[in-house]
This record gives structure tokens, sequence and C-alpha cells, in this order.
């Protein structure tokens, strides 16, 4: 692949914003967790982009390869991916109670039933 | 460019095709159930053609065989796949219309 | 895999939304395998577009599927976001090309791991070396973080007296779906097969704890989908699932304990084995199957309890 | 087993909650949960005895060297946040059992306990850690049990609260992690350590600007600053009472004392405070987090609400205290923050007790109090004098740092900011004190103050914040050996 330079990052930012707005404009709670796993697959996408090198193969020792990509990344990533999951997990329990206790899973329906009750 | 390479392109090429005409057919074939046959046809012959091109340029090795057992896989994994697709369709009461010009029959 | 991404957000109907994004996820995995991330797009496929998906969808049964038209203002949220976008497009001119050898990521810290990785803990795949020893308590916390997610999971929706048997989602009637009865009851071992080879692969292939882990829960959650959690609690009973859970956590941090005992410093692989490189190997094993443990009973007692709750309805 | 005590501080807790999670019985788990809440508080004594004599103690996790495994590094500035973060939970936990007993479910008390040890043990991994991706890690940790047990309160809008503070808190761990990940990219290395040795190389990059911008701010929405604090009054409204005690004493400490970590040991002051005008940044949204959360609070009538927006008010005297850019600055931000954790711990426990007897802290149901439930209001009323800061308390003892340490950097904006809020302070303290001891209520003459269980560790707290207003060897000594050991000569 040709040297993208930046690119690359440009690339990632935009996914990221495509995500944020998500989170914040969307009034579905559900579309907010998507939104947010939107934002956290693109800052995955960040750090392993800052690993990666020109040539080089995936980080597993073999024999007739010298050049290799930097495996720190790709280990962070693991555990982001698994905190990502996690999270979304916990919100979409929250999100099945919020629906049975108000009946509704609309951020601003929400909004009003609480400041009446 | 050995006989094998030129087999693996050729059969990549027609794999990417047929993927190209499927895509086709999922958007303009009329109802759900003619666009259910367009996608069946990506996951059985179009994989198949690329596993096969991909198993020439592996040559005989351990790689090969595992993508013989992915083929397998997706031999048994995809047609199951579209048959609950169409099942849950039916169940649910979509009917797809004769002709054009007919009305739908009732569900039955 | 942006227009998916913008697709995803524009789209009303939110099954639509849940489909796309394992979409998205697949897509995000073959672009990571292009980036040379092996593990990670393993991972991203079986974790992001397999569970996370189940989840939502079992989440969206619970809470409709369509979404109402914004009523808020629209500008001030895409203020933000651009404003946030413009900051981070500032912030990159100054970083080192991607890709570009040279960079000062592959000078510092990564080199060490890529030349003596092998000779410290002779495994071919330096991440899961780097993650389950040089690096092993960064998963130490993230299995504790999976571990608080499923009981999380269980304080807020667990804990149900089902009243009924829990239908699941597909099979209304029992010979209705027999062809994917048939099929499954075929599939299930494999994938099972699979998991394990995974999950003992992991020293050199891509492959490793959470991987094997999210492949054994999706074994019995197709399990759970075609029979019915009924079915499933039989062979699997929920209250197992949350005895196997802390279990693996223990089991990590126990591993990393017996180092302590034996005269190293917490998390030592050393001085396990008889042979330092020996000890590294038991010790990933032993860390890799907490892991496996963890995830794989955490992920399928989230289907169960999510099952359970929406059944209830 | 001494050496280990730095790494087994945060194990114990770790490894306890899935224990506390296999527990049958509800006792079996709270027993666990005191057990080990004591032993870390002997734990964080023992290490700062040991800081006190070695200095920064160092344990290489793994047993790799710093910047290829991870590293534990505790200075007096850990060592002062660990002994806050154990002795609150200390006191806290034996309050809980009946507390909890009456509010949560029992099938579900086992669950409750194992989640508050992982609170505990994520907060401690923390301030333990000196690897910039280890505190993401343990930040997750301690904000997903956080999210789960403040979704365990009885009122419906606690899951609105928890929802809410998922997506904030998430989107301030990922902002961090933005950060972390530039650093890594300008550095190649994790370490805090290495992080600042490696740092002036690259400072005047326009990514390090920016990835100081993003730590901050996602910092700033775990910590709740003044314009991202929307989560903080509801959560600690509708959590358990036993939640929002532990929460409002020690989550948003540590989130500041990660941004203290960053500021001053990676970034280092002239940088953090010369190239960006973080200083500025920071004075302006503390005092106007000061003032206006602060009128907030005199106006709520739900009394959790309002020690929630005072607790959102306090945490703005610390950050004005970080934003002089002083090593006295940086002392009396560090002594608020333990003072606060004491003040509110005593308060909220004392809101606690009105909650187990009547189920709600009102301020319509706290009418006539001060006859039914004398010691648990003489507790509040002396846990209010403290946030007041009247003299003989330990909240006077912050103010009048935090006023000195303005006054040395000529800083008028800030006497006038910090007289005023704590004059608005009176104010809602005063609206408390008021209902509870001048308004009478026929219905509520008999006495009717709360088990021994419960009054207990209310007043420990109470007596801890008197006696360290008068005796500020401890905590005036402990902040200011924190502060020079990060400022230097700041002193």
């Amino acid at each position: 692949m040709s040297s993208l330079g930046l690119y690359n990052y440009w690339i990632v930012i935009a996914l990221m914003m495509v995500g944020l707005y998500a989170v914040i404009a969307r009034g579905h709670l559900v579309k907010k967790l998507i939104g947010l796993t939107l934002f956290q697959t693109a800052v995955f996408f960040l750090y392993i982009s800052m690993g990666f090198v020109h040539g080089g193969a995936a980080p597993i020792l073999s024999e007739g390869v010298a050049v290799y990509s930097n495996p720190l990344p790709h280990v962070l990533i693991l555990t982001a991916i698994v905190v990502g999951v996690a999270t979304t997990a916990l919100g979409l329990a929250l999100v099945v109670r919020i629906r049975e206790a108000y009946g509704s899973v609309d951020e601003d329906e929400l909004e009003r039933m609480d400041s009446d009750a | 460019m050995t006989w094998l390479q030129l087999l693996a392109t050729l059969l990549l090429g027609a794999g990417s095709l047929l993927l190209l005409l499927a895509g086709i057919g999922l958007l303009r074939f009329p109802h759900f159930y003619a666009r259910l046959h367009a996608a069946a046809v990506v996951d059985t012959l179009a994989a198949a053609l690329f596993l096969a091109g991909l198993g020439c340029l592996f040559g005989a090795t351990l790689g090969t065989v595992k993508l013989g057992l992915i083929l397998l896989f997706l031999l048994f994994t995809s047609p199951t796949a579209c048959h609950a697709l169409a099942r849950a369709a039916w169940v649910s009461g979509l009917r797809e219309p004769a002709q054009p010009g007919e009305p739908p029959p009732s569900p039955s | 895999m942006l227009v998916t991404a913008l697709f995803v957000v524009r789209t009303r109907d939110l099954l639509a939304a849940t489909m796309l994004l394992g979409a998205y996820s697949l897509l995000s995995a073959g672009m990571f395998m292009v980036l040379d991330a092996v593990d990670v797009a393993f991972t991203e496929a079986a974790v992001g577009a397999g569970v996370s998906t189940i989840l939502m969808l079992y989440a969206l049964v619970a809470s409709g599927r369509f979404e109402r038209t914004p009523t808020r203002p629209q500008w001030l949220p895409l203020l933000v976001v651009l404003a946030t976008g413009a900051a981070l497009v500032w912030g990159t001119f100054d970083l080192p090309p991607v890709g570009a050898p040279g960079n000062p990521v592959h000078q510092h810290v990564a080199p060490r791991y890529l030349q003596q990785s092998g000779a410290e803990i002779g495994i071919p795949n330096v991440v899961t070396s780097v993650l389950a020893s040089y690096r092993g308590y960064d998963t130490l916390g993230e299995t504790a973080v999976v571990f608080t997610a499923g009981l999380g999971v269980w304080l807020l929706i667990g804990g149900l007296q089902r009243r009924g048997a829990a239908a699941p989602v597909l099979a209304s009637a029992p010979h209705a779906n027999l062809i994917l009865r048939v099929v499954s009851k075929f599939l299930i071992p494999v994938i099972l097969l699979f998991g394990l080879y995974v999950q003992f692969h992991g020293e050199l292939g891509p492959g490793g704890g959470f991987q094997a882990g999210v492949i054994l829960a999706s074994a019995l959650i197709v399990h759970l989908q075609v029979f019915g959690a009924d079915q499933t609690r039989q062979i699997v009973p929920e209250s197992l699932l949350r005895v196997l859970a802390p279990l693996g956590v223990l089991l990590y941090g126990g591993t990393g304990v017996a180092g302590l005992l034996l005269g190293g410093n917490y998390l030592d692989y050393h001085p396990l084995g008889r042979t330092p490189v020996g000890g590294q190997h038991l010790g990933i094993l032993l860390v890799e199957l907490g892991v496996a443990l963890t995830v794989s009973s955490t992920m399928l007692l989230l289907c169960y309890l999510f099952a359970a709750r929406v059944a209830r309805r | 087993m001494s050496a280990h005590a730095q790494l087994l501080i945060v194990l114990l807790p770790l490894l306890a909650a899935p224990l506390a999670a296999l527990m049958r019985t509800p006792d079996a788990a709270w027993a666990l949960a005191t057990a080990i809440a004591w032993s870390v508080l002997s734990l964080a004594l023992l290490l700062l005895l040991q800081v006190q004599a070695e200095g920064v103690l160092s344990y290489a996790i793994g047993g790799w060297a710093a910047p290829w495994g991870i590293e534990y590094r505790l200075d007096p500035l850990g060592a002062l946040l660990q002994l806050l973060l154990a002795a609150v939970a200390a006191a806290i936990l034996p309050w809980t059992r009946q507390s909890a007993a009456r509010e949560l479910e029992r099938a579900r008390l086992p669950g409750f306990y194992a989640a508050l040890l992982l609170l505990q043990a994520g907060l401690l991994g923390i301030v333990a850690t000196g690897d910039a991706f280890n505190v993401f890690v343990f930040l997750e940790i301690s904000s997903l049990s956080t999210y789960a047990l403040i979704a365990m309160g009885r009122d419906r809008r606690a899951l609105t609260a928890a929802f809410r503070y998922l997506i904030l808190g998430t989107l301030g761990a990922t902002f961090y992690l933005i950060g972390v990940g530039l650093l890594y990219a300008l550095t190649g290395t994790l370490n805090m350590a290495d992080l600042a040795a490696r740092l002036p190389a690259v400072a005047d990059t326009r990514t390090a600007h920016t990835a100081v911008v993003f730590v901050t701010v996602g910092l700033g929405l775990k910590l709740a600053m003044f314009p991202l604090h929307a989560w903080l009054p509801n959560a600690y409204a509708y959590a358990p009472s036993a939640v929002t005690a532990l929460l409002a004493a020690t989550a948003t400490k540590v989130a500041l004392y990660v941004l203290v970590r960053f500021v001053w040991t990676i970034f280092g002051a002239e940088f953090a405070f010369g190239a960006i005008p973080l200083a500025a940044l920071l004075g302006v949204l503390a005092v106007l987090g000061m003032l206006i959360a602060s009128a907030v609070a005199v106006r709520q009538d739900e009394v959790k609400r309002l020690l929630a927006w005072s607790s959102v008010a306090q945490i703005g005297y610390a950050l004005a205290g970080l934003a002089l850019a002083s090593g006295a600055g940086l002392a009396a931000a560090l002594l608020h923050l333990a003072n606060h954790g004491l003040m509110k711990g005593a308060l909220f426990l004392a809101l606690g007790n009105i909650a187990w007897r009547f189920g709600n802290t009102r301020l319509s149901t706290l009418r006539g109090l001060g006859r039914a439930m004398p010691w648990t209001m003489a507790a509040f009323v002396a846990g209010g004098l403290s946030l007041v800061g009247v003299p003989l308390t330990v909240g006077f003892v912050s103010k009048w740092a935090l006023l000195q340490a303005a006054l040395a950097a000529g800083a008028w904006w800030l006497v006038g900011a910090i007289a005023l809020a704590s004059l608005l302070a009176l104010a809602y303290v005063w609206r408390v004190v008021e209902v509870a001891y001048f308004e009478a209520s026929e219905s509520r003459d008999l006495r009717c103050e709360a088990p021994l269980g419960l009054l207990l560790p209310t007043w420990l707290l109470v007596l801890a914040n008197l006696w360290l207003g008068i005796d500020t060897r401890w905590t005036l000594g402990l902040a200011e050996a924190a502060a020079r050991a990060l400022a230097g000569a700041g002193l």
C-alpha cells in the first residue's frame, strides 16, 4: 500500500466524528450505544494504524521475515475491544430495564417523564 | 506467471464478477424472495470460486486444507441461513405477488 | 467503511442499523487484517460482529424497532462534532506518517518485544506473549472488566423467576425448524472443536483466550437460539455459569499469586516451570485458560439473562 | 511480604470480588468485604510509612523492567490518596450492612458487595499504577461497577441517571484513550516516568498540545468539571445511600488525582501551564463551577441532590487550587481533596441514616428531625459546618490553605470566589438546619434514632472531621509532602 501519510488518520477521525455525532444527536438510547461502538472502533483504528509498518508482516515470529508490525498497539486494542463490548452489554441491560420502568427508550420522553414525576 | 497463478487469477476474477452480479441482483429484484436467490448465489458459488482460487495460490500446504474446511463449513451454514431467512419471512406472512398486475394471494 | 457508518447513523430502522453495525465490524476486521493486526481482526470479528449484534437484537426485541424522528436541534451536536474533529485533524499534523518504519513508536519499546520474546518466552505469536506475559496485568484487569460486566448485567436483569417456558426467538413449534435443528446438531460440535483449537493454538498463530471464549460461547448461543433457552439451560445451567465466571478471574489471579509465592514478583511465570521459558509456557497456558473460562461463561450468561428477560414480556 | 504490599493493596479487593460473588449468604459477602476494607487500610498505612522512609516505591509486575512491563509507582501523592480511599471505605462498609439490607433485595446483596469490592479495586488500581494504559483499564473496572451500583437504586430515575453516566463516562474514557494514544505515537512508551522523560523532546508539536487537551477533557468528564458535570447530580441522588457515600468521597477525587499526575508528573508544570493556557482555562471553569453549582444547590428540595450539587462546587475549589499553578496551590488542592472526602462521607452517611428510617431524604421529611433523630442531625450539622469552613473543622483548614495560596499567587478573583461560594454553602446548609431544628412537626415527636450500627460509622467520620481540623499534622503535613514531591522546589 502506498505511503498514505496522514490521510489514514483523517479517515479515522471522520469515522470518530460519525460515531460521536450519533451519540450526541440521536435520542434513541440504543442508537446512542451504536454510536458509542462506532466511536470506539474508530479509536482502535487510530492505534492500529500507528503500529503499522510498510512491508512488515504480522507480529508472528517466522523465519525469513525481518520487518514486523508493532505488536504493542495490538495488545492495547485487544483490551479495548473487550472493554467496549462490556460497556455495550451493560448499556443494553440498562436499556431493557429503562424500557420496562418507563415504557419508552427515547431520551426526550424520559426527560419529560422525569421532570413531572 | 505459472499456470497455477493464471488459474488462480481466473477463479478469483470469476468469483468477484459473480459477486458484482449478485450485488446488482440484490438491488434490482422486485421482492424479497427473488432477492434471496441473488444473495444465496454469493454464499455458495462465489465463495467456492474464491476459496478454490486461493487454494491454487497456496499450493499443497496446510493452508489449502484449512481453506477446504472453510468451504465445507460454508456449504453447511449459508444454505441453512437462507432457509432460516425464508422461513421467518414466510411465517411472518410475507407473500410475493404472482405477477406485477395480480393482487397478492391472501396469506394461507 | 465510512459509508456504512454514515448509513448506520442515518437509518431510522434500528434493526437495519444493528445488522449494518455487524457488517461494519466485519469490514473493520478486514481492515485490521490489511494493517497486519491479525489477532485484533479475529477478536473484532468474533466479539464485535458476533456477540454485540446478538445482544443488540435482544435489546431491540425488548424495546421496539423504529426510532422517532429527532426533535431536538441538530446543529448544536454537529457543531460540537466538527469542532472536535477539527481539533483532532489539527493535532495529527505533526504525527509521523503512517507505516514509516522510522516512527518513534517502533524505536523505543517495541523492538525488545520483537527481538527477545522468542528467546525469553519462546512462542512465535509475539502479541500473545506481550498480552499474557509482558503486560499480563492489563489482561488480568481486562478479565476483571468482563467479569464486572457479567456481574453488572446480572445485578440489573438477573435473578428472575421465569413464568412459563422461555420461548426461543425462532422455534415457535418443536417440529417447525427441523432443518435448523439437524444442521445445528451437526455444527455445534464442530464450532466447539474450533474454539478449543483457537484456545490452544493461541501461542503459534492468531488466537487466544478471548477469541476462544467467544467462539465456545457462540456454539451454545446457536443451541440457545434453535432449541430454546430451557433445553440449553439443562445442558449448561445458569448457576454453573455464575460459578465459572469468577473462577476464571481467580485462576488468572491465582497463577500470578503462585509466581509470587515461588519467589518472583506478581504474575512472574519464570519460577513456575523447571526452566524459565518452560515456566512462561505454563503460565501463559493457565492464564489463557482463565481468560477463556471467564469470557465464555460471561457471554453465555449475558445471552441467558437477555433471553429470559425478553421472553418474560 | 511487605515488599509486595504495593501490589497486594490492589490485588486483595480485585480477587476478593469474585469470591464475594460466589458467596451464598449476604452476611458472608459483607464480612469478606469489610475484612478486605480493613486489611487494605492497614496496607495503606504500611505503605505510607514505607514511602516516607524510602521515597518513591517501584514494583515491576511480572518481573519485566519498567517501560516493557507494567510498573507500579507509589509516591507521597499516591500514598495520601490510597490512605483516603482505604479510610473512607473502611468507615462506610460496616455502615453498609443495615442500609443495603433495607434498600436492596436479598438475592442481589452478594453481587452488590462484589461490585463494591471491584469499585474499590479499580480506584486503588488507578492510584497505584505507573502505566498510562493501565490507568484506562482500572478506570473502566471502577466505572463499570459504578454504573451497575448506581442503577440498583430503588427510584426508577436511577436507571436513566446510570445510563447518562455510562454514556458520558465512556466518552470521557475514550477521550483519555485518544490522548494517551497520541502521546504514545510521539514517544513510543506508555510508562508515565518514561513518558515524562521523553516528552520534552517532542513537547512543542501540535500533537502534544492536542493530547493534553484530550486527556484534560476526558478526565474533566470523569471528575465532573463544571461544564461536563451533567451526570453527577442525578447519579448521586438516586443511587443507594451506601454507594452515594462511597462515590462522593472517592470517585471524583481519583479522577482529579490522575489529572494532577498528568499535569505535574508527565507534562511538567512549565509545559502544561506555559505552552497551553491550562491554568486560565481551569481557573475560569473552577470559579464558574463553584458559584453556579452552589447557587443551584441552594434551590434543591431533595437533600441528596443538594449535596451532589455541593460536591460539584467543592471539586471547583480543588480545581481552583490546581489552576494556581504553584506548589502552594497544589498543596491546598490536595488538602481540599482529602478533606472533602471526609466531609462528604460524613454528610452522606447522616443522610443514609435518614433514608434508612424514612426511605427518602426530601426536605419535607427532615422537618422536626432535630429532636427526633438528635445524633444523626448533630452529625449532619457538624459535617455542614465543615463544608462551610467554620474554624476548628477540617473544611476551614483547606479553605485557609486555599486562601493563602491564592494570596501568594496574587489571584484576587479566587479569594472573592471562595468567599462568595462559602456564603452560598452557608445558605444551603442553613436551609437544611432550619427545617430540621426550627420547624416543628406534630407527627414526629417520638424519638426514632437510627440503630447503633448506622450511627457509629457516621460519628467516626464526623470525629475524624473535627479531630483533623484541630490537629492538622496529618492532613496538612501529608499534602505538603506530596506537593513538594511533585512540584519540587515549588513550595
